[in-house]
């Protein structure tokens, strides 16, 4: 068998696969009479290296095998196809940061009293991460806890002049529950730009205005 | 009906070899064994005392998809052409082929006794003396079958061919590398305000706020500025009263910077100090175990406090 | 953009993809600014699939767009990377499919009279959850029976662009009149070329056509 074809052949394998391959594993590919050995296996997997020297693979020995992957260069491209799904924040992060916006200056441990469920940590990272939340001073308890608040930011990102903009107990009684998944749905990832936008607009109009509009929204 | 028949001319290929039965190699593997001796000629010929082993048979049987497949097989056996089908001879061996499935008490689909009868009826028509015009197709008796053997051929031969297609994971494999780690500028979520509303709504239902408390408009901005207060002071450094109001923002800012210091002050988070009498007032963020000290009846400065 | 980087570029989506990819998504890979026309996006995979001339890959078009696919003639030695044995269909399903694929959109009770047997509902059943054929109508029969079609994912499955791919179906021969025999001798054999290539020009055209003339079918 000739060296280019030992050298197909563990490409076949290896693209075919789709997971790493051990070189046992590459071995078996071969009948017993004519399976080159180990060290005419490596040599065939270094020059199939060498072929991808210009090209966007390359071959990697990783703990589970060899694989064939596409270089890091190439990642950026690469990643146009699959369009970011927009991430979802879970439940708990929204109910957490609502709190804070009615609640604030609030602690995390009055957040839980309300939830009823602890916080988690990852939580707090994530909004003081995003800028939309801040620590606005402490609780002279034990442990001197961390007061929270929200921030410049969080008013610019919902639109709001300030959080009187928001709606009061009262009238969000008069929203309808939405199920996220749908709204995903009603909002796809190239229009996410647009849909922010709308949503900013039509909440910068004065609070009780913007939830009667939202709640006419198909969207809801 | 006049059977809507292209005229071509000859047959392309009678195969040479009389085809096993329904492309043998289609099912190799249930009938590896017995399915060896239907290759050869002992079982077709039917000889009434050669014991065949009435597995095999069953097996053989059974491996005809219909009545139009057992058809096309005695023909392709006999090597004659399927547009000069001898009826008679081959509508004896079918009925060979039905008694021994009755025989063997094979549960023999309605569709073989149909042909049978349909066979018988065509056989028959044979026989009859035919008007003069004789060799219009359409006074064939066969035509009709015929056209349904050939229907029925060229889908057979359809499926083997689409059988012989690379298909995938079978011929052919998509070929495909691993994907490195997505990268890291990532999108960040977005949020529109009616969720976060919502998820506001259900956490102050599930909390029962709804039946304690009022939270007004009002209340809100005071809420704000009370973070906003609570930020402008510095650990243990005391801010002047006075500098926690923005004047430019009017009355109305005024009193809910004054009823945000009040809801602090009421809440233990800061201290308001004032060193004599009329002196200046100064706040803090409260450290020790508050103290309050504030003269409730302090005025606020332009009268603010007068809601 | 160099010719050889649009090359890289194309054959790292395909193969980061695993899936097809069709010529807009593969245009999508680029900046605006610098994205290859169609002509030249072609030439590029026509260059990229000369370069695979020697080797296991192969550029393959079907349906759904361009895959990168390991040749047929590796199979067998790629099938050793998955011990079970890939999976078998019956003459009865596949003839199913046939007739579906060459004959839609098509009842059940239309398959049954070409095949002169009942079909089977797990056929039926399998040929669905693979996705290989879908509910495309009814006949506005009695009972309303669903007319079948196959879908892409059949396409793609046996490496079709378009039904036009399949392969030509034999052509039905006239009935002679009685006295076969002496008709017969009068017909030289030199014919029969013609004959083949006639049926192999009318089943070439392009399945839409094909289709129409299928469904009018008298045979029906």
């Amino acid at each position: 068998m000739s060296e280019e074809e030992i050298r197909n052949i563990l490409e076949a394998a290896l693209l075919a696969a789709g997971r790493p391959l051990t070189l046992p594993e590459l071995a078996q590919l071969f009948d017993e009479s004519q399976r080159p050995t180990a060290p005419v296996l490596h040599a065939a997997l270094a020059q199939l290296d060498a072929q991808y020297a210009s090209r966007a693979l390359e071959l990697k020995q990783t703990a589970s095998g060899y694989r064939l992957q596409v270089r890091a260069r190439y990642g950026s491209v690469i990643a146009r196809l699959w369009p970011e799904r927009p991430q979802r924040y879970s439940r708990a992060l929204l109910e957490t940061l609502a709190l804070i916006a009615y609640r604030q200056p609030i602690t995390r441990a009055e957040i839980e009293a309300v939830r009823g469920v602890t916080v988690n940590p990852n939580i707090i990272k994530t909004l003081l991460e995003r800028q939309w939340i801040r620590v606005v001073g402490h609780r002279e308890l034990p442990g001197r806890p961390e007061l929270l608040g929200t921030t410049r930011e969080f008013l610019d990102y919902f639109g709001l002049r300030s959080l009187a903009d928001l709606p009061t107990l009262a009238e969000l009684r008069a929203l309808e529950p939405l199920e996220p998944q749908e709204l995903r749905l009603q909002l796809p990832a190239a229009d996410d730009g647009e849909a922010a936008e709308g949503g900013a607009e039509s909440a910068r109009a004065p609070g009780g205005d913007a939830l009667v509009a939202a709640s006419s929204d198909p969207a809801l | 009906m006049k059977p809507d028949l292209k005229v071509v001319v000859s047959n392309p290929a009678p195969s040479p070899v009389p085809a096993a039965p329904g492309h043998a190699e289609a099912q190799p593997e249930q009938v590896e064994m017995p399915f060896a001796i239907l290759n050869g000629e002992p079982i077709t010929a039917l000889p009434r005392d050669l014991y065949i082993p009435p597995q095999a048979l069953e097996i053989f049987l059974e491996a005809f998809e219909g009545p139009l497949d057992l058809l096309l097989y005695l023909i392709r056996r006999q090597n004659v052409d399927i547009l000069d089908i001898p009826i008679a001879e081959i509508t004896r061996q079918y009925m060979q082929y039905i008694e021994l499935m009755q025989e063997l008490q094979l549960e023999l689909a309605g569709e073989y006794l149909v042909m049978a009868a349909t066979l018988a009826e065509i056989k028959s028509r044979m026989l009859l003396p035919r008007p003069a015009e004789a060799g219009d197709e359409e006074q064939d008796p066969r035509a009709e079958l015929v056209r349904r053997l050939q229907e029925y051929e060229r889908f057979k031969r359809a499926a083997a061919d689409l059988d012989q297609l690379p298909r995938l994971e079978r011929d052919v494999w998509i070929a495909s590398v691993q994907r490195l780690e997505r990268p890291l500028t990532r999108a960040l979520p977005q949020v529109t305000l009616q969720e976060m509303l919502i998820a506001f709504k259900e956490v102050a239902v599930r909390a029962a706020l709804f039946a304690h408390h009022h939270v007004q408009r009002e209340a809100l901005s005071v809420r704000e500025r009370m973070s906003n207060v609570l930020a402008a002071l510095h650990q243990d450094a005391f801010v002047p009263f006075m500098q926690l109001f923005r004047f430019d923002e009017g009355r109305a800012g005024l009193t809910v910077t004054f009823i945000a210091i009040l809801e602090l002050v009421r809440e233990g988070l800061i201290e308001v100090l004032q060193a004599e009498p009329y002196g200046p007032l100064h706040v803090r963020a409260a450290s020790a175990p508050p103290t309050l000290q504030l003269v409730t009846d302090q005025p606020a400065p332009e009268g603010g406090a007068d809601t």
